[in-house]
Order: structure tokens, then sequence, then C-alpha cells
């Protein structure tokens, strides 16, 4: 049993036990907390091997879990340096999120605990898989928790919002699947390693066409989980409907697999469907940094500001990635962290505002500084961290993605960079509107935050500190896998056909006759049946002869 | 050398302060603050010392900050001549401040906040004199914004306070945004940041006659630059920035931070030099940004915004003196500048103090007796900023006009007629606000030891501190660009000074009514300039109103709810229902129907098959 | 021979296909639809599928073909009245029909031209035991799920037949 | 060309044999009911009755054609028609000895041998419910189409067991041609015990046999399943309105597939024409058998009270003597095809014989089921055990697949 | 014995002679038995092609995939007769077009 099994099925385990305890069990809460830090403590042991080498996979799972002559699907699971601090990332913000669950959801807290360990399942698996089989099976383990989660204990309207989401989502993984099974079709493997190997090494060639294609399919269920405009729209209201702690979690991490999907799959698998598309991509991630940005600065309502303000940083990171540029890759992995962090922290801040007032509508508040400094100060912070603050970690990620922008076409950057300005004009005039000025009747008294509030809290300021600070101790892995990726992009590219002519055209071109009229066509076309069909008997007939022989 | 230790007692100060501050008291918040702060003024000495006579760089790697590709950031400590008399301003300015600041904040509540955010504020602006890379100085410098922020908005029940820290922050953002894509070209041309290395690289390379990517890198950096120090079009938010308390003002918008921009052109000089088009720029925007401010600041009655456009005014001066070519006393000027403009804040803030919080011109008069030592210390600094010499601004500001003179004649004459205006609105206040009869409703009483003790320190560097050779000091990196002997620029630039305190004299002393007539001569202009000529509104007008109208009714309702949530999304689902129900007439119910439709199906099969060809 | 035995049976199975579709009563029909599989049977051992050939008459004639008959008969289904609410299928069925037979003539006698000849007894494997062979081996997997399926429709048949009506 | 003859030959002989036996099949079942019952049967026509067929065959000939009103002729017509000529198609695949050559020519005492053999027969005994349904519905009676419904139910469902109940001994030969079925019961065990599938290892398909005999009965509707022409209780079922000679037909084609499926259970079941016991001693079978025939008639004829038989019966004895005569000289090998023809059909003939007397035998002595018990047994009795059956036999044949 | 051959082409002009009979009688045809008829002969048409082609091929794959047509058509035939049956006792009537409530 590896450390990375333990890690997987810690959670499972305890999602089954929970199951398995009476219905307001008060022990749910305190086995839920147990495993998820039980959880963090033994995914703590994958870094070391990471830090060796980041470039390689290590703590692998590799077993044999589908094994019909057509189909061979492995349960192979591996960590390198894009996915360690992911997967630390999720087992560090279970706990959390349990412990914050705990705090602000009244009942059913047994179906609840169970749900954000199967989440954690699916989630650990996601980032883990190295077999595309399996990362689709964890992708839709991951969605159905999360949907539960917002249709049973969202806010008043989640039943459309979480059918929304689910559809949204799910319509995206099945185009995904069905890429992935035409992968299997072509490289006769779903071991992404061996695909992987396959298409560097040029054993397999994917023309430009299928690689289009493939890759739009891939990007379709990424796009909309990251989302990248205009596909974002389930967001916003997901984060506003969903209940405190999943939408903790939904920022946090949920958001990352669509990412890190992006990074791991599409560009490494398809680089010619990347850079063919790297373009339009990039201009979305923009629009999407300026629009959501744009967007957060209006709203009236701090979840679905902070929503927003989502899909402005998610923005940096498909930015990142598709720079296709060490700087853009290792910004856009720091960024995911970062950003989990920062964007986590506000949404647990702002579960906490809502418990305490019932609403999120940010004229509901003001002046809550006077009454609760401390619960103010740590706002302030996880909202300086979301702005890109330097010295607090979304600054690291941020730059790097400019840089990386910078490097593959400056005016990228430039565009981007809007972003910056705006994320400080929605965050501030928010944290003014909410925070600062005189207190209402409402906030005068508003509770600040408890011994048991801290605790959740702290960790993540922490974290957002250490991660803005001292960068060098989560970069080296980030930089030896993203080097990696690029490599494995550039080389499969060699072996990728750059501009091929699309089929019919090119027979055409061959045959030299141009285009032709439709019925000549068509009679050739039904010869052209009829030929295969001899042909198809000759070789037949030959095989049962020798076969008689 | 351990270069670091600079930066840690103010870290230390505000970590301790902004943790246990509250339950500390006051004097063991006010020992941790000024006693980190003077541990690093001394330590700034020693290392000064032992350093001295710093005739090369001495740099210090702490360690690796940011690795990636080719690109590596260090936490590099960097102390030369520029670094060396910025440090000695900022510590030994940021001291006196900090001993002022005790007794002036010593009634607030949030005693020890103010102080950790100010030994923060040290913290930040240290690692901005200190960096060696441009990143690391960009640290410092949102850091020092961020304080800015905080600061401005130390009132933060009050409304106008956090409007006008949301707009220190957000107009710093804006030049920031040009800071960081100057610094992301830089890397794509150089490879590197620091400024070593960059300098090393610029050195190879042409001087630019054109735009090209060193003046796209130099022009980027200065957006940066008219965000931190106030320039035009981005100078708005200082006048606003004065909602802090006064030795806010006096430290980080006079005499430390709003000077970060001209530090840090002063630093990249490498790449001006080779942008002569950028450096015209720099000039003609700081020269602009004079004397627009310098009008503005005429007008104005709050004697705070008097002294804060005075200081927008004076950056202005500093730029010019950069544009020229004038380093050297761009950076004298920061020094002079944040002795006597810290003096004048410092002052205004013992009025203010002494009135309980007036600060309306209109609303004093005659303090004179009631704060003698607040009034003649603040003389001195009136007079050195009007450039009479032998105080310190006048070494100054003659530096750069001098070299404004021999670059181009028409910046001298304007720079001359700045400093007039400069003359005779500072006088015009100091006249305001110390002669006449007492308008207000306040008892006026001097402000206490702790508080008039900097005064006077400052006083007496307003009036030697331009003895100190600055320029001399760092003509090793910025050589004199030619040595003008020429004494006419210098005689102009007091005959314009001494003019502006006689006018002022005339016109609030002599003939009082005057005033009023000129006013009501000028009218609208006046009416134009007195409200600092709605550049504010402009602004809210062109850039505000219209963004939060387009997010919000084009965006937000009509692009995200209507068109791609609505027409989109959900028309999605609703087109494939209206489609299911357009498709749905084809299930008749009738079988036959049903088994057309097959038939017809497999033909079609059969031809798309024959026509693509089928598999195999 | 071959040709004789052919032809006989070919027209044999067209006129009761033809029967099949032209009687106005299900029970011609039926019978009708018997004669074409007897005569397919025939052809079947012509192309050497004697086993086919056996197991049309057993599962076809013998099985399916009575039920039908059996149904007709306990339904005592009379001859067809005229219907015209499928006009659909009135209208566009006979072109579609033509177009459908003209291309499948089409493909057979342009597309297809390498065809054997059928000579009876040239090729006998279609033997019980090749085929049992091939569907316990190579075919196992389809022949259990087809398994599945008749005791499926088993069920499926009883469950429906043997419904209360109302 | 001779392949023409020869089989031509070969279909004349069988035809005249097998319609002639389907003839007197009906005066043996009479008389042999009448002996059941202690009466004598018919008398009248002929010495002994013997003429009483082709007076019936005259009597249907010659009577009217009725043709009720509103029946669909064609197919009033069609199935008499239907449902003789499958009944005496399977003759025609039934093997009666082994091979042998006569001037010169190799033959099977076979009109036609088919690979798929046993099928076809299913395949006809399949196909033949189309006569009856079809009578009953074109009748134009509900009685009729009731029968007919209830007819072809029956022969449906008893099809079933019928079918699984050859599958067993076809598992133990291998073959689905009778002639190679037939080869494959030739020798002993132990050299006494005959290798019939009836005894044959592993698993002696006695069970099996059981099973093929009652569904065998209820194929050719015999008592006590002749529920679908059942004159007295049900109004002589699927064929109350036909008359004459079309009633004839059906007749000939029940008599017919008696035949026809006791040549089956011989072929399948008790070895063919494979005597009981071995060649030199078997041989003398058949003369005792006849001599013991002959010397009963003579010793009936003797009695007083067999009048009518005086005459009758020493002319029998005779004819039997005079068999006993030609046995004895097949028995001694003189000729060997001679002898290979007359023994392999003796045998055959007696096997087939003794089943038909015994199908006579069950007429005579058991009552009719009702329907519903009808239905039931089959399914749930005769199907259950004939699966168990296989299942036992597939086993062991599976476990030895070595034969013993 | 000679044989003279039969191009195998004869055989699939056949199958799909039975094949659109089977077609157009179920279209044409009224009667929900007739119907089920006609789809028994173009099974049987589909049969003989694939029989046709087994030969053509010199493989007996073909016999099994027909050998699952009649077990399928057997199967078919059980549940729609039942069908059938069912409907007609519901509806009493067996003329397809009045069985049309099987719709949205």
């Amino acid at each position: 049993m590896s450390i990375l099994a333990l890690v997987l099925f810690i959670p499972l385990a305890a999602f089954f036990l929970i199951l398995f305890l009476p219905r307001e069990s008060k022990a749910s809460f305190s086995v839920a907390l147990l495993a998820a830090i039980a959880t963090f403590i033994v995914s703590a042991g994958l870094i070391g091997a990471t830090f060796k080498n980041g470039a390689q996979f290590s703590n692998t799972i590799v077993w044999n879990w589908i094994d019909s002559p057509s189909m061979h699907i492995r349960f192979h699971l591996g960590v390198d340096g894009i996915n360690i601090w992911l997967l630390l990332l999720t087992t560090l913000l279970l706990p959390i999120a349990v412990w914050f669950a705990d705090t602000v959801i009244p009942e059913r807290r047994k179906t609840f605990f169970a749900l954000l360990l199967l989440f954690e399942f699916g989630l650990i698996g996601v980032f883990s898989a190295l077999d595309l089989f399996v990362f689709y099976v964890f992708w839709e383990v991951a969605l159905v928790p999360m949907y539960l989660l917002v249709g049973t204990f969202g806010g008043p309207r989640r039943g459309p919002v979480a059918v929304k989401f689910f559809v949204y989502t799910f319509l995206g993984s099945v185009l995904m699947l069905a890429s992935i099974l035409y992968l299997h079709s072509q490289t006769g493997t779903f071991d992404y390693v061996d695909t992987m190997a396959a298409l560097t090494s040029g054993r397999v060639t994917l023309s430009s066409f299928q690689q289009l294609w493939l890759f739009l399919g891939f990007f379709a269920a990424f796009a909309i989980k990251v989302p990248i405009i205009p596909l974002h729209t389930w967001l916003p209201a997901t984060y506003v409907e969903a209940p405190a702690p999943a939408t903790f979690l939904l920022a946090a991490v949920m958001s990352k697999m669509g990412t890190y999907g992006l990074l791991r799959y599409t560009v490494p698998l398809f680089p010619y469907g990347a850079h063919e598309c790297a373009h339009w991509i990039a201009v979305l991630a923009i629009i999407g940094i300026i629009y959501g940005a744009l967007l957060a600065l209006i709203q009236p309502n701090i979840k679905r500001l902070i929503a927003y303000s989502s899909v402005s940083h998610l923005g940096f990171i498909v930015l990142g990635i598709f720079t296709f540029t060490q700087l853009g890759a290792d910004g856009a992995v720091y960024q995911m962290i970062a950003h989990g962090i920062s964007t986590g922290a506000l949404f647990l801040l702002a579960g906490y505002l809502e418990q305490r007032r019932g609403s999120m509508e940010i004229s509901d508040f003001g002046g809550i500084a006077t009454p609760a400094p401390a619960f103010a100060s740590v706002f302030m912070i996880a909202l300086l961290a979301s702005i890109g603050l330097p010295t607090l970690c979304n600054f690291i990620g941020e730059y790097l993605v400019l840089q990386g922008a910078a490097i593959a076409k400056f005016n990228w950057a430039v565009w981007a960079a809007i972003g910056v300005i705006l994320s400080a004009a929605y965050m501030l005039w928010m944290y003014q509107r909410t925070f600062l000025g005189k207190p209402t009747s409402y906030t005068a008294a508003f509770p600040d935050l408890t011994i048991r509030d801290w605790a959740p809290v702290l960790p993540l300021i922490a974290c957002m500190i250490w991660l803005g600070c001292y960068t060098q101790s989560f970069m080296p892995p980030i930089t030896s896998a993203n080097a990696r990726v690029l490599d494995q992009n550039r080389a499969s590219e060699q072996y990728q056909v750059r501009f091929a002519v699309p089929p019919s055209t090119g027979e055409a071109a061959q045959n030299g006759h141009g285009v032709k009229r439709g019925p000549q066509r068509a009679a050739d076309s039904f010869s052209c049946l009829g030929a295969r069909i001899r042909a198809l008997c000759a070789t037949e007939i030959a095989e049962a002869q020798t076969h008689a022989r | 050398m351990n270069l670091w230790l600079i930066l840690l007692f103010p870290l230390i100060g505000f970590v301790l302060n902004g943790l246990f501050g509250k339950r500390l008291g006051k004097a063991a918040v006010t020992f941790f603050a000024i006693g980190s702060v003077t541990l690093s003024f001394f330590y700034v000495l020693y290392v000064l010392s032992r350093l001295w006579p710093l005739n090369t760089a001495y740099s210090e790697h702490s360690f690796t900050w940011i690795q990636s590709g080719f690109l590596q950031v260090g936490f590099d400590l960097l102390v030369d001549r520029l670094s060396a008399v910025m440090l000695l301003i900022v510590t030994g300015v940021g001291l006196v401040i900090h001993i002022y600041a005790v007794g002036y904040m010593a009634e607030e509540d949030g005693y020890y906040r103010f102080f950790s955010f100010f030994n923060l504020f040290l913290f930040f602006m240290l690692i901005l004199v200190l960096s060696s890379n441009l990143l690391l100085l960009f640290v410092g410098w949102e850091g020092v914004g961020l304080c800015s922020y905080l600061l401005v908005g130390y009132y933060f029940g009050e409304n106008w306070a956090t409007n006008a820290a949301n707009k220190a922050f957000i107009v710093n953002r804006i030049g920031d945004f040009g800071f960081m894509l100057g610094m992301l070209l830089t890397v794509v041309v150089f490879k590197t940041l620091d400024f070593g290395k960059i300098a090393a690289a610029v050195g190879t390379m042409p001087v630019e006659p054109t735009v090209g990517v060193i003046t796209a890198i130099a022009l980027l950096l200065f957006v940066g630059a008219t965000g931190k120090s106030a320039q035009f079009p981005l100078y708005v938010w200082l006048p606003d920035a004065m909602a802090g308390p006064t030795p806010v003002s006096a430290l980080i918008h006079a005499a430390t931070m709003v000077t970060a921009g001209v530090y840090m052109v002063a630093r990249t000089s490498f790449l001006y030099s080779h942008a002569p088009l950028a450096m015209n720029v720099v000039a003609i925007i700081g020269l602009f940004t004079a004397i627009f401010a310098a009008s503005i600041g005429i007008t104005q009655n709050d004697i705070k915004k008097v002294f804060a456009y005075s200081t927008v005014s004076q950056l202005g001066y500093m730029f010019l003196g950069l544009g020229v070519g004038a380093y050297s006393a761009g950076i004298f000027h920061v020094m002079t500048h944040a002795f006597f403009k810290a003096l004048l804040f410092l002052g205004a803030g013992s009025v203010i103090h002494g009135l309980s919080g007036e600060q309306d011109l209109r609303h004093m008069g005659g303090l004179r007796k009631a704060m003698p030592i607040t009034c003649w210390t603040l003389l001195f600094a009136c007079l050195a900023i009007s450039g009479i010499p032998p105080f310190a601004g006048f070494f100054s500001k003659d530096a750069i006009l001098s070299a404004a003179y021999a670059h181009a004649p028409w910046m001298f004459w304007i720079g001359a007629i700045t400093a007039g205006m400069t003359a005779f609105y500072v006088f015009r206040a100091w006249f305001l606000a110390f002669f006449g009869t007492y308008r207000g409703h306040h008892h006026a009483h001097e402000s206490p030891l702790l508080m008039t003790l900097p005064l006077v320190v400052l006083a007496a560097l307003s009036a030697g501190g331009g003895f100190i050779n600055i320029p001399g000091f760092l003509s090793q990196a910025y050589p004199s660009l030619a040595e003008h002997e020429n004494r006419t620029p210098m005689i102009i630039s007091v005959i314009f000074g001494v003019a502006g305190v006689a006018l002022a004299w005339l016109l609030y002393i002599a003939r009082p009514v005057l005033a009023d007539a000129w006013q009501h001569a000028a009218g609208p202009l006046y009416t134009l300039v007195e409200n600092k000529y709605y550049v504010d509104e402009i602004y809210g007008a062109l850039i505000v109103k219209p963004l939060e109208g387009i997010s919000s009714l084009v965006l937000w309702r009509g692009v995200d709810e209507g068109l791609i949530d609505t027409a989109f999304v959900s028309g999605l689902a609703r087109g494939a229902r209206g489609w299911g129900g357009l498709l749905r007439q084809l299930q008749s119910g009738r079988i036959r129907n049903y088994a057309t439709w097959v038939l017809a199906g497999s033909l079609l099969v059969i031809f798309v098959l024959g026509v693509v060809g089928g598999g195999r | 021979m071959d040709t004789v035995l052919f032809i006989i049976f070919a027209i044999v199975a067209i006129v009761a296909g033809f029967n099949v579709v032209l009687q106005r009563h299900p029970i011609s029909s039926a019978l009708s639809l018997v004669g074409v599989m007897g005569s397919l049977a025939v052809l079947y051992l012509l192309l050497g599928a004697e086993f086919m050939a056996m197991a049309q008459m057993i599962v076809y004639g013998g099985a399916v073909m009575v039920l039908f008959i059996f149904v007709i008969m306990l339904l005592n289904a009379g001859a067809e009245k005229p219907s015209s609410k499928a006009w659909f299928a009135q209208i566009a069925g006979l072109p579609l029909l033509l177009a459908f037979i003209a291309t499948l003539g089409f493909l057979i006698y342009s597309a297809l031209p390498g065809l054997r000849a059928v000579e009876f007894g040239s090729w006998t494997m279609g033997t019980a035991e090749e085929i049992g062979k091939l569907l316990f081996t190579q075919y196992l997997l389809p022949f259990e799920v087809i398994s599945v399926l008749i005791l499926i429709a088993i069920l499926g048949a009883v469950v429906l037949a043997l419904k209360e009506i109302d | 060309m001779t392949f023409f003859i020869v089989t031509l030959i070969k279909i004349v002989i069988v035809f005249a044999v097998f319609m002639t036996t389907l003839a007197y099949l009906q005066w043996i079942e009479r008389k042999v009911l009448a002996h059941i019952q202690s009466r004598t049967g018919p008398l009248r026509v002929g010495p002994h009755g013997l003429m009483q067929p082709l007076a019936d065959v005259f009597k249907l000939l010659t009577k009217e054609d009725v043709f009720p009103p509103f029946v669909n002729r064609f197919f009033y017509l069609l199935a008499p028609f239907i449902a003789v000529c499958l009944a005496l198609i399977t003759i025609s695949i039934v093997p009666f000895g082994p091979e042998i050559e006569v001037a010169g020519v190799r033959t099977y005492m076979q009109i036609g041998d088919v690979h798929v053999g046993i099928l076809l027969v299913l395949a006809i005994t399949a196909v033949s419910v189309y006569g009856v349904a079809l009578a009953g519905w074109s009748s134009n009676n509900k009685y009729s189409l009731l029968g007919g419904l209830r007819s072809s139910a029956q022969m449906i469902s008893y099809e079933l067991p019928l079918s699984l109940a050859i599958v067993s001994p076809l598992l133990l030969a291998n073959q689905l041609s009778f002639r190679a079925i037939s080869d494959s019961q030739a020798g002993y065990y132990l050299g006494f015990i005959p290798r019939w599938n009836i005894f044959q290892a592993p698993f002696p398909q006695i069970f099996a046999f059981i099973i093929f005999l009652i569904a065998a009965f209820a194929e050719t509707n015999r008592i006590p399943f002749d529920l679908p022409e059942a004159e007295n209780e049900l109004v002589a079922g699927f064929h109350t309105e036909y008359s004459s000679m079309k009633f004839a037909c059906f007749f000939m084609a029940e008599y017919a597939n008696i035949v026809n499926i006791t040549c089956v259970a011989t072929l399948l079941f008790l070895g063919a024409w494979h005597p009981l016991f071995p060649a030199p001693y078997s041989n003398w079978v058949a003369p005792l058998v006849f001599l013991l025939a002959a010397l009963s008639c003579f010793a009936q004829a003797a009695q007083p009270r067999r009048k009518n038989d005086q005459y009758t019966f020493p002319l029998f004895g005779v004819v039997f003597l005079v068999l006993t005569a030609i046995f004895v000289v097949a028995a001694l090998e003189i000729v060997p095809v001679l002898s290979t023809i007359l023994l392999s059909i003796f045998w055959f003939l007696a096997k087939v014989g003794l089943l038909i007397f015994a199908f006579i035998w069950v007429r005579g002595t058991l009552p009719r089921f009702r329907y519903d018990q009808l239905m039931h047994f089959a399914w749930t009795f005769l199907f259950p055990v004939s699966l168990l059956n296989l299942l036992i036999t597939g086993l062991l044949v599976a476990l030895f697949p070595e034969r013993i | 014995m000679h044989f003279s051959p039969v191009p195998l082409s004869w055989y699939l002009t056949l199958s799909a002679i039975l094949f659109v009979l089977g077609v157009a009688g179920f279209i044409y045809r009224k009667s929900v038995i007739t119907v089920f008829l006609s789809i028994e002969l173009m099974l049987n048409g589909v049969n003989l092609t694939f029989i046709a082609f087994s030969y053509q091929l010199h493989r007996i794959d073909g016999h099994i995939y027909s050998l699952f047509v009649m077990v399928v058509a057997a199967a078919e035939a059980a549940v729609g007769l039942a069908i059938i049956l069912t409907v007609f006792k519901n509806r009493g009537t067996l003329q397809i077009d009045e069985v049309d409530t099987l719709k949205l």
C-alpha cells in the first residue's frame, strides 16, 4: 500500500464509515475531521520523492482494473511536480472545509461530511490519475457529490442551479469521454504515460484534424470546469447558491480540475491543437480576466463578487498555460495553488459573514471593522492576497503568468494586466462597503471571530504568506514537471502533421481531377465501396485458404 | 554585512505592534515603534560607515526568491551611493516623524495600529530602496502603496477617508500597471531583472533616437512613477490622501513614498539615458505637473491640500530634473524636499493639532503668538521651498533649473514661473495662518515638545541641508552633464521666488482686499482652478461612471445574464426543447410513417457511405 | 440443375413474397411467408448451409410462423380495412422503395462484380459441427447474450400475455 | 445415371411397402384393439378381414366430396394435402440396413442420406402443425377451429420434450445423419449387451427413450393425447368438417406419422437394424419367430372355435413356413447380400413393429387426458425431466470424452 | 453429375427483392400482423444475404449471424405477438393506424 493509495482511500473509507453511522450522530464530524487530517498528514509524505525529481511520477500505483482484450484499463495513479501541490491543497483544505461545515451547517451534517469526503476522494483521484479512463471516472466522481451538496444544502434557488451546474459540467465531460475513447482507438491504450510515450516517440501520429478535434473535446470539459468565458455562467449562480463549505471547495479546488486538465492533458497530448487554438484561448482568457473583473466591480452580493473575481483569476491560469512558456506554466500552477488558498479564504470568511448576518448582500453590511477588527484584518489579508499584493501568494503566480504572456505575446500581458488594476478596485470597494464606514444598527454588535473560527483561517493565512515570501520551497518540482510537459509538447509536435490538408481535398488533389459533379462522384464512390468490398473478400478468402491449409 | 537587519527591525516592530499592540499598552507600542526605527537608523549609519566611501556598489544575496526557467529573482539587497542617500532620508526623516507622531497620535484610538502600519511602511520603503532588482523594488513599491492605503484610511469609520484610501490604492494600481508592464518587457528584452545586469546589457546597446524597446520600457516604468509620485495625470490621489493623519502625510506623502518614483527613475537611469525621447517625456510631464499643481495650490484653502499640491508640484520639479538629465539634482531635491516638506506638513499638523483638527486656512490667522515655534520653524520651510538662498531648497532647485536651462530654456522659464507661484502659495498659507486676526473657533495652543522638537530638527535641516553636496556625492554615478557656470538662471529664479513672496505679502498682509478683488476679476478661471480643473469630476464622468454603467448594464445584465445566460445557455435549452417539439411531430404514432423514415434514413446512410466512404 | 432448382425456388419465393404483401387476409400472407421460408431453406441448401436450412424450417417455419398463425386464428383477424392516416408513408413510400431497390440493384450489379458462382456441394462447411464450434468459441459471448435475450423475451411475452386487462 | 435408377427403384419399393403398410396398419390396429377388448375385429371382407383396408379405401373414394358452405376452399383443400405430404417425406431418409452391393452397384438401404437427417425430421414435424391448424381454421367451424388450436398448441408443446429427448442420443452419437447414428450403435459391450443408445454408456438413454415415446404419442395425436380428434367428446376436433378422401388423407397422415416416429425411435434408441445380440446367433431369431408363428397358426386353425378361420389360418401358417425357409437361407448366409438385406430388414421391422404394437396397446388400455392435464404434464414434468436428462448426459459425455 | 453454377448475385438480387417486398409490406399494409410478417420477410431477405456472402467468403460467420437473426426474430415474434394480443384485448383492433397513442 503506497502512500498515494492511503491518501486516496482514507477519505473513501471514512465516507463509508460515516454512511454507516446513525443519522444525527456526533461522531460523523470527528470521523470526517480525523480522516481529513490523517489524509493531509499522509499526503505530506508525498512531497519527498517529488522534490527529488519533480519531472518523474513518483509514488505510482499501477493496478489492473478492467482487463479485457479490447480494453486494458489500469488503475494508474502518480504524483509529479504539477499535481503534488494540488493534492496537498486538496488535503489541506478538506479538514478546513470539514471544520468550517461543522460551524455553519446546522442539520443533516452526516450527509454533508460524507459527501465532502467523497468529494475529496474524487479530487485526489482526478489530480493523481495517470490513466485517461480512470481520470474520467474520478472526474465524474468528483462531480456528483458536489452536485448533491449544492442541490441538497444550497440556497433557495438550489434546484435549478444544481441542475445547471451538473448538466453544464457533464456536457463537457461527455465530450471529453468521446475524445478519450477516440484517442484510445488510435493509441490502443488509456494510459497517460504510454500515450505520451507513443506520441512523443512518433509511434502514433495524429493528424492535425484529429488533434484539433481531440483537443477541442478535452478542452470543452476543462473550459467548462474552469470556467472560461463564455461558459462561465454556471459559476456565479452555483457559488452563490452552494452552501458555504461547498463554495469554499468549489472555488478553491474544483476549479483547478479544469486548469489542471488543460496543463496535464491538452498541452502535451495535442500540441498542434493546443498551438492552433492557443491564440483564441488566450484571448478568451484575457476577456475572462477583464470581464470577470468588470462584473465583479458592480456585484451587490459578496459571494457573487468573489465568484466573478474567481473567473478573473482563473483567466490568468489559463492564459499562463497557453503561453507555452516555462514561466507561464509555472505561474499557472503556482496561481492554481495561490488562488485555491486566497479565494478559499475569502469564501471561508464570506461564509462566516453569511452565518452571522444571514445574507450576502453588500448593502446589508457596513462598518464591521469597528466591532470585529480581527475579522476585518483577516479579511483584509485574504483580500490583499487575492488582488495580488507582493509577499502574498497570488502575486507570484500572476507575475509569472504575465511574464510568460509577455514573452509569448506582449499584447496579452498588456490586456491581462488590466485585470490587476480592476481587481484592486472591486475588492477594495467591496471591502469599503462591507467592513469600513460607520457600523449600522445591524452590524454594531457584529461578533468577531471566535477561537473556533480562527482555526481554519490561520493555516490559510500562513500559507498565503509562506507561498508569497518563500516561493522556492514550492517552485522546484513545479518547474521541473512543467519543463517536462513543455518538452513533451515540443517533442510530440515534431511528429505531428503541422499543416495537413483536409482529407477530401487531399484525395482530390492526388487524383488530379479537381471537384467532380455530384452524381458522378456518388457513382465513383459506390464503385470505391465495391472495390473495398472486393478487396475485403479477396483478403478474407486468402485468409480462409491459408487457414484451411 | 547583513543588510537584511535594516529591514528586520521595522518588520519586528510591525509584527509585535500589529499582533499584540492592542494588549501591550501605549508605552510598549511606542517603545517598539520608535525603537525599531532607531535601531534601523543606527544600523544604516553603521553599515554606511563600514562601507564608506561606497565607491562601488555593495550587494548581498539573501536567498533565491523565484526561480523559473531562465528567470531568477533573488532577495538581493544593494547599497550604493544612491540608496545610501535614500536610506538616510528614509530612516532619518522617518525617525523624526515617528517621534513627532508619538505626540500627534497620543489621543487616537488605534495608536498601535498606526504605529504598526508605520513600521510596516518603513519596512517596505527600505525594501524599495535596498532592492537590487526590479521585482523586489516592485515588492516595496506595492507594499508602500498598501501602507499608504491603510494609513490614509486610518479613520476607516469615515467615508471620506476610505474613499481617499481606495482612490490612492487604485490610482497607484494604474501606475503599477505601467510599472508591471515595464518590468515584463524588461525581462522579455534582457532576460533578467537585476539592475546591474540590465545596465550592462543596456550599455552595449545604442542610444535610441526614436521609440524603441528601451524607450518603451522607460516610458512604462515612468507610468509607474507617475502613479507613485503623483504626476499628471495620476496625481489625483495625493491631495485626497491628506485624509490620513498628518504624520502620514509628512512621511509617506511628502518625504519618502512619493519620491519612490524619482528614486526608481534615478535607479534605472541607464535606461533613460539610452532613451532621450522618454527623458523628454519625463521632463515635460514633470514640468507640466509642477505648474499645473502649483496653480491649483494657489487657490486651495485647506492647509494640507495646499502643501499636497505643492508636493505634487515639487515632485514635478524632481522629474524635470531627471528628465533633463540631472539625476543627481533630482535626488538632491528629493532630499531637501524631504526636509522642508516634512517640516511643512509637521508644522501644518502642529497647527491642526493646536486647533483641534481645524484645517481650513480661512478659519486660522494670527497664530504666531499662540504657537511661535511652529510659526518660525515653518518660515524656514517656506523659505526653503521658495528657493530663497541659502536655504536648502535654493540649492536643489537651482541645480534643477540650471540643468533645465541648459537643456531647453523654455523649460527653465516655466520652472521659474512655477517657483514664483510656489513661493506665493506657500507664503499665502503661512501669512493666512499666522498673521492677521484669528478667525477660528477653537482655542489655539502650542504643541508639546515631542512635536516641536522634530520641527526644530527639520528646520535646521531645511536651513542647512542645501550645503550637503549631493550632486557631488552622486557624481560618480551621475556625472554632471555640463559645468553650468551660468549664473543667470539662478538669479532669475531667485527673483521669481522673492516676487512670489512679495506678492503673497501684498495680497494677504498689506492689502487683503486686493485678494478678493483679483479673485472676482478672475471669475470663472478662479472657479476652475479652485475646483482643481475638475479633473476628478472628468475622471469620474469619463472613466468611473461609464465603467460602472457598462459593467452593470451592458456586461452584467446585458451580456452575462441576457446574452450568455438567457440567450445562449437557457436559449440552448429552450432551443433544444423547441426543436424537440418540432421533431416530436415526427413521432405521430403512425408506425408506417416511422418505417418510411427508417427507409429514407437507410437510403441516406447508404449514400453517405458511398459518397464519404465507409469504414475500412 | 443448380440453375433449375434456383429458378424454381426463387420464383416460388418471389411469388410467395408478393403474396405476403398483396394478400388481403393475414393468414394467406402468413402461409405465403412460410412458402418463402421453405424455398429459402432450399436455397440455403444450395448455398451449402444445410444446418441453416433446417434451422430455418424448425425455428421460422415450425415455431415463429406457427405462433403467427396461432395468433391470427386466436384473434380471428379478418381482412384488413383501408386506412389513410399515415399519409406520409402512402406518399413517400413508393418513390423511396423504388429508389431503394434501384440502389440495391446498382450496388449488386455494378459494385460487386467479383462474386462467385454457386455450385451445389462445392462448399459444405455449413454443418452443425462447424457452426457449433464457432458458436461456442468465437461467438460464445453473443450466444450467451442472445440466450439471455430469449429468456427476457419469454418473460416479456408471458408478462404481456398474462396481464389482466382492465 | 445409375444413381438415379437405383434411387428410383428404391423409391418405388419403399413407397409401395410404405403405402401398403399404412393401409394395413389400420386393419392391424382394429384387430389388436378388438382382441384387447375381447372382440374379433374386422372379419367380413376377404379372408380374416384382410381385404378390409381395400374396402375402406373404396368406400372413402366413392363417398360424396362434401364442401361445407363458407369454408376457405383453398386452405380447406390445402390442409390435408400438407398433412399427408409431410407425413410421407420422412420415410425417404430412414435407413433400413447397411450398405449393400447388388449387381456391382453399391448402395445404401435407404432412399437418401441427409447430413442433417434428424433435423429434417424435426423440421417436418414442426411444419406438420400447419395441416392441423389450417384444417381447423379453414373449416369455418368453431369446434374445428378450437380443435385446430388445441392440437397445434399440443404439438408445439410436445415438440420441445421430443427434441430434447432426441438431443441426448445425439450427444452420444455426435452425428446428425441417421446412417451415422445407426452405425454408431453397432457392436456390443462385453460381447452381448448391444451398443444401442438405449443401453449406451456413459448414460443409457432409457429415460430419453421413454420421454421420446410419450412425446411421440402426443405428436401423433394418439391416445392418451388424442385431444385433437377426440371423437366422442370433442366432435372429432379439427377434421369434423372433412369427409371422403380428404378425411382419408388425415388418417393416412396419422398412420404415416406413427410409422415415421417409430422408425425414428428405432434409429435413435434401439440400434436401428442391429440385432439384439451378436451375429451368428441373432441370425436364427427370424426363422425361429416365423416358425413359431406358423406353428401357432396351425394350432389356432385346429381349434374348433375358430370356424371362420379354418382355411385362412393354415394359409397363414404356410406363408410363415415359407418365410421361415427364406430366413433359414438368410441365416446360413448362403447369399451374403440377401441375408444382409433380409436380416437387417427383419430386425428393423421387428423393432418398429413392436413399437407400433405398443402404440396400439396403449390406445387400447389408457384413458384420455384432459387438456389442462396434458399441457401441465408437458411443461411441468416432461420438459424438466428431459432437460435434466440432457444435462446429465452432457455432463457425463463431457466427463468421459473417451467413449467406452 | 454436373451442376451448372448460378451467379451469387442472383441470390443477392433475390434477397434484395424479398427485402424490398418486406419494406413495401411494412409501409403499405394496415394490419399489425401483416406488418409483422413483412418484418419477418425482410429478415429472411437479410438472412439470405448473410448466407450468400458466407458462401462468397467461404466462412461460416454469416451462418452464425443469420442464426442470431433467427433467434432474435423468434424472440421478437414472441414479444411482438404478445403485444398484439394485449393491444387487441385492450382496443379491439388490429389496424396499425389505430394504434397511435404511443406518442408524446
